[in-house]
């Protein structure tokens, strides 16, 4: 555990101060050198912040129409929220979700196809965080607890969260949810998944696209449910199965012109 | 002797405390010495300095009621009387107290006066203000806090301080902001001491010495927490032998704790000989602990004796013809 | 002396509030925790493995910061690998690696961290394990 | 006289203290700073502690100081005694964390920049004689902890500069702990007395005090064509013959107002203001040429002088009989009355507690005293109705007020005044805030410093109270400042003519007197100065 700049200002929460003092402030005094210190550290990763070719984004496709055989939505929803100890209050007001279903008109609101199809209008569509090349809800969080990591997963440190909810108001797709209560109230502690902890009262959560499972080699937990409909790979990699799914069977994303690049793709 | 050799004598002794602590802290045969001894004595003075001092301006007495009035006085019924600024009751003085010991009243009221072509003009700065007190607050929280080192089972509130000053979580062990706060309202102090060339001229090696003890006791406090850390269950183990008066010497407990231990104790031993009894003197003050009602009430000097007052009978003695022309009515003719 | 009443009164305040802890603790004992690591886990394992990540001496100090750069390693980069000192490897998780072994937080991270005073906010979040009825405490055992 | 400094290289005032420590800097005794040594014989002539013994008189330029062969031991000994005697001094001595709250609050530091004339200085001259002589750590670790030994530069340094204080006690309402400097110079002027070291103006007047009851020296025929003096310009310029009566025995009211007021311009037309009201009244009074004097000079050297000076009040009205006792505007008269005069002479049961025989009001706030002021009294009978006023004859006037020291800080006096000055005047306009109140100025003359060597020091010392006076001038026309002190009316007209040469002086009660519609008045074309009211323009 050598002590590096960037551990030294960690430790003592000076990171945290200067982000909330704005980070322009430092660099103002003493130019390049914080860029400098995240630069120099870490395990061959670039910062976060460096756009440069990355040589992994994670994405994912959703065959729409497979989802709407019986069970599947139902099984992905309960895959996720199980494993990753995700709280059910029972009513949409205080409703935490990580993985949901909604229909053609909401999920695509303002950019619908004009004429599109009625069966695919009637489809039901699973919705999740983005995963976007371009997060927005990155950009205004003040702690930095939102991150996007190099593999372009838009990650949460729960740790950091203070709950302000910025991220909430700049995510155009719905996909972050607030702890209004403690979330323990809602979960079974004999259904707990012991190896995932769960969040607190007052901070925001969302889909981190299964970090823990990929991190031991596992496919997205929603990806396992049903793995027919759902695919989940590398979209940096010409020949990966995202890429060769999306090179025959076209797609859509949602929002597109916001300009946040998703990371989820509809195959209709 | 300048503001270098002040500033020199009273970082060397700083310094020297230090180095003293590190050698002896890192020599287990001497743990005992710095770790129970040197504590309990340096408390002992603090404790019968204290004391002692306060006796000693107790024994002279107040002779007269002469407090800075700062508001209007208790006179007549329709004027309003400033119960706070200019007391006329016990009441009036508590609140004045009060104002006094835990908001810096008359601290609150600096203003600077400055030259600007020709003309003096004022301006508010409140910063010695709040500079001290974020200094004062924080070193109260900080002591108190350390009060889970001496009570065992820790009491709720001290539990509850301990959340409330680390309440950012950052990091862990988590920051205190009080530790920030300490160290940055020190850092003002000192910075002020030197960089105003007013403050710079008036300021002494008893001025500077407290400063650079508490920054001491407050970085070595900071770097135990949290850069070169000790074992806090060994450290509490010591603590509470003390407190309990069944001192043990645990092993294995860094040097940085006896150093910090050891500014500690110097600030203990050195408190009733300092400046620092301002914190008794305030309380004792008459300048701002008497209620403004001399002719309301006779305030008794307990040391008054009578003088002589050129008597009437001299001077019309002196002065009878003269006052018998001018028509003065005189005792005898 | 002068004001006797008043300036006795006003010290005795001050010998009170300085010498507190002294009343609190009187005649009582204040025995030094000691922390129970007869969990089934660690019973599991044969008597020379019976080792955490580094050694004690730096787990009792530092623990805490060790867990606080875990967080920040497998979190924020994503590497969930720690190598310790003699360069064995483990996998960086607190509810995986340290509870799995100290399932017994009660008998382990308690009390140590009560008898210091400090309470910290892993537990918000991270799952306790469900402690053996039979390891509960029953009532004061004073 | 010394030279004044003109205008603008006065106003060449640097506020950065040099460098080095004060300790090692030569004491550069300047004329126009200080004042007059006290002369042996007058010490003598009123049983004080002379230098009879070793005689000589004294010469500031020189050195040597003629100090007898155990001053050292008469200094430490009468310190001693005052550190036992007063708490106030220990306390003073012992708390000060040099916060520098009080640096630039004095008048003489903010007109004249000497770092020594900061309020913290000032005690620190005596404060580092106390802990090298009396504090074992002072002992041990000497100038290291601001401590040194008596010797005879630090006598030197003390004297000049605890006669550069005014002891109004300005610094003391910003110290934190309450240190009041204005007892710290007392202290150090009474221990400096212990070896005849005071000023000749205080001292002169203290002998003329005891000698004849009051500063000027004036006898008793004396000071009777003093008021009466007046009478002749009351009855030209506003038709009132007045009979007032001295050493009447069976007065209700016994009147005590500073000699200042019967002898120089403005303060003889304050004393107008007082003959016009109390016979409007038909209050039941009399003056008295024994207790002819309020001020105190006597508080400028010892306790035990003020003491026996201002006895002489209550020793008059015992043998009067009078029922109580009303006080004229005087700045530290009020001061010494306020604090010292019950605790000195008291209980004193041998008067009435005070009932205003206009309007009945009790002064309570009097109870034990028996002493109003003239303003208590005043704005009371404003208040109740009981004069006619005619606040357009001062339409002529745009007039602020000078908070004058010793009432405010030493006692609080702040709306009285202001309620009697709004009831007369139509033009009123305060000064800025920093300067009125309990954070008023001193005029720079205060504490017997009011001698014409010193006129440098003054000047640079009223220039903050000046400074805000023109700013009124400037701003809205000020052209009357009024002040309730007679050191102010005699302080205040010289720094006036020097820094706001178009604004004048007056007492309260001046101006209470020419609104005042008295029965049988002629036409009150001329006020009391004898000035026509509509075309006056007031003169310093």
């Amino acid at each position: 555990m050598s002590m590096n700049r960037r551990e030294f200002i960690k430790i003592t929460g000076l990171s945290t101060l200067f982000g909330l003092a704005g980070k322009g402030a430092f660099e103002l005094l003493r130019p390049g050198v914080l860029d400098a210190a995240e630069h120099g550290h870490g395990h061959g990763a670039p910062a976060p912040e460096e756009p440069a070719e990355a040589a992994i984004r994670w994405g994912m496709t959703i065959d729409v129409e497979k989802c709407s055989e019986p069970g599947v939505v139902e099984r992905c929803i309960k895959a996720c929220h199980s494993v990753h100890n995700v709280p059910d209050f029972g009513d949409t007001k205080n409703q935490v979700k990580w993985l949901w279903e909604d229909d053609y008109e909401h999920t695509f609101a303002g950019n619908e196809n004009e004429f599109m199809a009625d069966h695919v209008k009637a489809l039901p569509f699973l919705c999740l965080c983005n995963h976007c090349d371009e997060p927005p809800c990155v950009r205004v969080c003040p702690t930095k607890a939102t991150f996007r990591r190099p593999d372009g997963i838009v990650a949460m440190d729960y740790h950091r969260c203070i709950g302000c909810r910025f991220c909430m108001a700049a995510c155009p797709y719905g996909s972050r949810s607030f702890n209004w209560f403690d979330p323990r109230d809602a979960l079974n502690q004999k259904e707990y998944n012991m190896e995932f902890p769960t969040r607190m009262r007052g901070v925001v959560e969302k889909c981190n696209f299964c970090v823990e499972r990929l991190a031991k080699g596992q496919m997205p937990a929603c990806v396992e449910a049903a793995p027919q409909a759902l695919a989940f790979g590398n979209l940096a990699d010409p020949d990966s199965n995202v890429r060769q799914i999306l090179r025959k069977r076209s797609s859509m994303r949602r929002k597109l012109e916001l300009g946040s690049k998703p990371s989820v793709f509809y195959l209709v | 002797m300048g503001v270098k050799v002040s500033l020199g004598v009273s970082l060397g002794a700083v310094l020297a405390i230090v180095a003293v602590a590190l050698v002896g802290g890192g020599v287990a045969s001497l743990q005992p010495v710095f770790g129970i001894i040197v504590p309990y004595a340096a408390f002992v003075i603090f404790l019968v300095g204290f004391v002692y001092r306060v006796v000693d301006w107790g024994r002279s007495p107040v002779p007269y009621r002469i407090p800075t009035t700062c508001g209007q006085q208790k006179s007549l019924p329709w004027i309003k009387h400033d119960k706070i600024e200019n007391p006329s009751s016990t009441l009036g003085v508590i609140g004045r107290m009060i104002l006094e010991v835990f908001a810096f009243r008359s601290l609150f009221r600096h203003t600077k006066a400055e030259m600007a072509s020709g003309n003096i003009v004022y301006g508010a700065s409140k910063w010695i203000w709040l500079g001290a007190l974020v200094f004062h607050y924080s070193f109260l929280v900080i002591a108190v806090r350390h009060l889970r080192l001496f009570l065992e089972p820790v009491p709720f509130l001290i539990n509850g301080l301990d959340l409330v000053d680390g309440m950012f979580q950052i990091g862990a062990p988590t920051l205190y902001l009080t530790d920030l706060l300490l160290i940055g309202a020190l850092s003002y102090l000192l910075a002020r001491r030197l960089i105003v060339p007013k403050m710079r001229y008036i300021s002494l090696a008893n001025d500077y010495f407290p400063l650079f003890l508490i920054l001491g006791i407050g970085i070595s406090g900071v770097l135990m927490r949290f850069f070169i850390r000790v074992d806090i269950v060994s450290v509490k183990e010591l603590t509470m032998g003390l407190a309990t008066l069944h001192p043990v010497m645990p092993e294995g407990i860094g040097a940085i704790f006896f150093v910090h231990v050891a500014l500690v104790s110097t600030l203990f031993a050195y408190f009733p000989f300092s400046k620092l009894m301002h914190a008794g003197g305030v309380f004792l003050s008459p300048g701002r602990n008497l209620s403004n009602t001399s002719r309301a009430k006779m305030h008794v000097n307990p040391w008054e004796y009578p003088v002589k007052i050129h008597p009437y009978e001299e001077y019309e003695n002196e002065f009878r013809e003269k006052m018998k022309n001018a028509g003065i009515p005189v005792e005898r003719e | 002396m002068y004001d006797a009443w008043k300036i006795l009164v006003g010290l005795a305040i001050f010998l009170g509030l300085f010498t507190f802890a002294f009343w609190m603790n009187a005649g009582k004992a204040a025995p030094v925790p000691e922390v129970k690591i007869d969990t089934p886990e660690i019973k599991k394992m044969p008597e020379p493995e019976r080792k955490c990540v580094e050694d004690k001496h730096f787990m009792r100090t530092t623990h805490m910061q060790l867990i606080n750069h875990w967080r920040d390693q497998a979190l924020r980069d994503g590497d969930r690998e720690y190598v310790n000192k003699k360069g064995e490897k483990y996998v960086i998780s607190l509810q995986n690696t340290c509870i799995k072994c100290h399932s017994n937080k009660k008998e382990f991270c308690d009390k140590c961290h009560d008898y210091a005073g400090v309470s910290p906010y892993c537990w918000d979040c991270h799952i306790v394990p469900p402690e053996e009825p039979k390891e509960e405490p029953k009532g004061n055992e004073l | 006289m010394a030279k004044n400094p003109k205008y603008y290289e006065s106003l060449n005032i640097d506020y950065k203290p040099p460098r080095g420590n004060w300790m090692d800097r030569p004491i550069d005794i300047k004329s126009g700073i200080y004042c007059y040594p006290a002369r042996p014989q007058v010490l003598k002539s009123v049983g004080m502690n002379d230098r009879s013994d070793w005689g000589k008189y004294w010469v500031i330029e020189d050195e040597d100081w003629e100090l007898p062969d155990d001053w050292k031991e008469r200094f430490l000994a009468k310190m001693r005694d005052m550190l036992d005697k007063y708490r106030t001094f220990k306390i003073y001595m012992d708390i000060c964390v040099r916060c520098g709250a009080c640096a630039d609050k004095c008048h003489y530091f903010l007109g004249s920049g000497d770092p020594m004339n900061m309020p913290v200085m000032r005690a620190e001259l005596l404060r580092s004689i106390y802990r090298g002589e009396f504090t074992k750590t002072g002992k041990m670790l000497g100038r290291l902890v601001g401590a040194r030994k008596l010797t005879k530069k630090a006598l030197r340094q003390l004297w000049y500069y605890m006669f550069q204080c005014s002891e109004c006690r300005r610094c003391s309402t910003f110290c934190p702990y309450g240190i009041d400097t204005a007892e710290i110079t007392i202290m150090g002027r009474e221990i400096m007395n212990e070896l005849g070291m005071n000023i000749a103006w205080i001292q002169e007047s203290v002998s003329k005090c005891i000698h004849t009851g009051n500063h000027l020296g004036l006898q008793p025929q004396a000071y009777k064509e003093c008021v009466e003096a007046m009478l002749m310009d009351i009855e030209d310029n506003v038709g009132i013959i007045i009979e007032p009566t001295f050493n009447r025995k069976g007065a209700e009211i016994l009147f005590v107002t500073p000699s200042g007021d019967v002898f120089a311009d403005p303060g003889i037309f304050t004393l107008a203001g007082y003959l016009m009201l109390f016979e409007h009244l038909g209050l039941d009074y009399t003056w008295s040429t024994y207790a002819s004097e309020g001020g105190d000079f006597g508080y400028f050297t010892a306790n035990e002088m003020a003491k026996r000076m201002n006895g002489k009040i209550y020793a008059e009205a015992k043998r009067l009989g009078v029922k109580w006792i009303l006080g004229g505007e005087c700045g530290h008269m009020w001061r010494v009355l306020n604090q010292y005069m019950t605790t000195w002479h008291g209980p004193i049961d041998f008067l009435e507690e005070p009932v205003s025989p206009i309007t009945g009001t009790k002064f309570e706030n009097a109870k034990a005293h028996k002493m109003v002021h003239i303003m208590e009294f005043t704005a009371d009978l404003i208040k109740n109705n009981k004069l006619k006023l005619d606040p357009s004859r001062n339409d002529h006037l745009k007039v602020t007020y000078h908070d004058s020291c010793n009432p405010s800080r030493g006692m609080g006096l702040f709306e009285e005044p202001r309620y009697v000055i709004k009831s007369v005047c139509n033009h009123f306009y305060e000064m800025p805030e920093n300067t009125i109140r309990e954070q008023t100025y001193c005029c720079g003359s205060g504490s017997g410093l009011n001698a014409s060597e010193n006129m440098e020091l003054r000047l640079r010392g009223g220039f903050p109270r000046q400074n805000a006076l023109r700013y009124v001038r400037d701003k809205y026309g000020v052209n009357m400042l009024a002040c309730i002190c007679a050191i102010d009316r005699a302080a205040l007209p010289p720094a006036a003519q020097y820094w706001n040469p178009d604004v004048g002086v007056t007492g309260v009660t001046e101006l209470v007197a020419n609104a005042l519609i008295m029965e049988g008045e002629g036409p009150r074309t001329h006020n009391i100065r004898g000035f026509e009211i509509a075309t006056w323009e007031p003169e310093p």
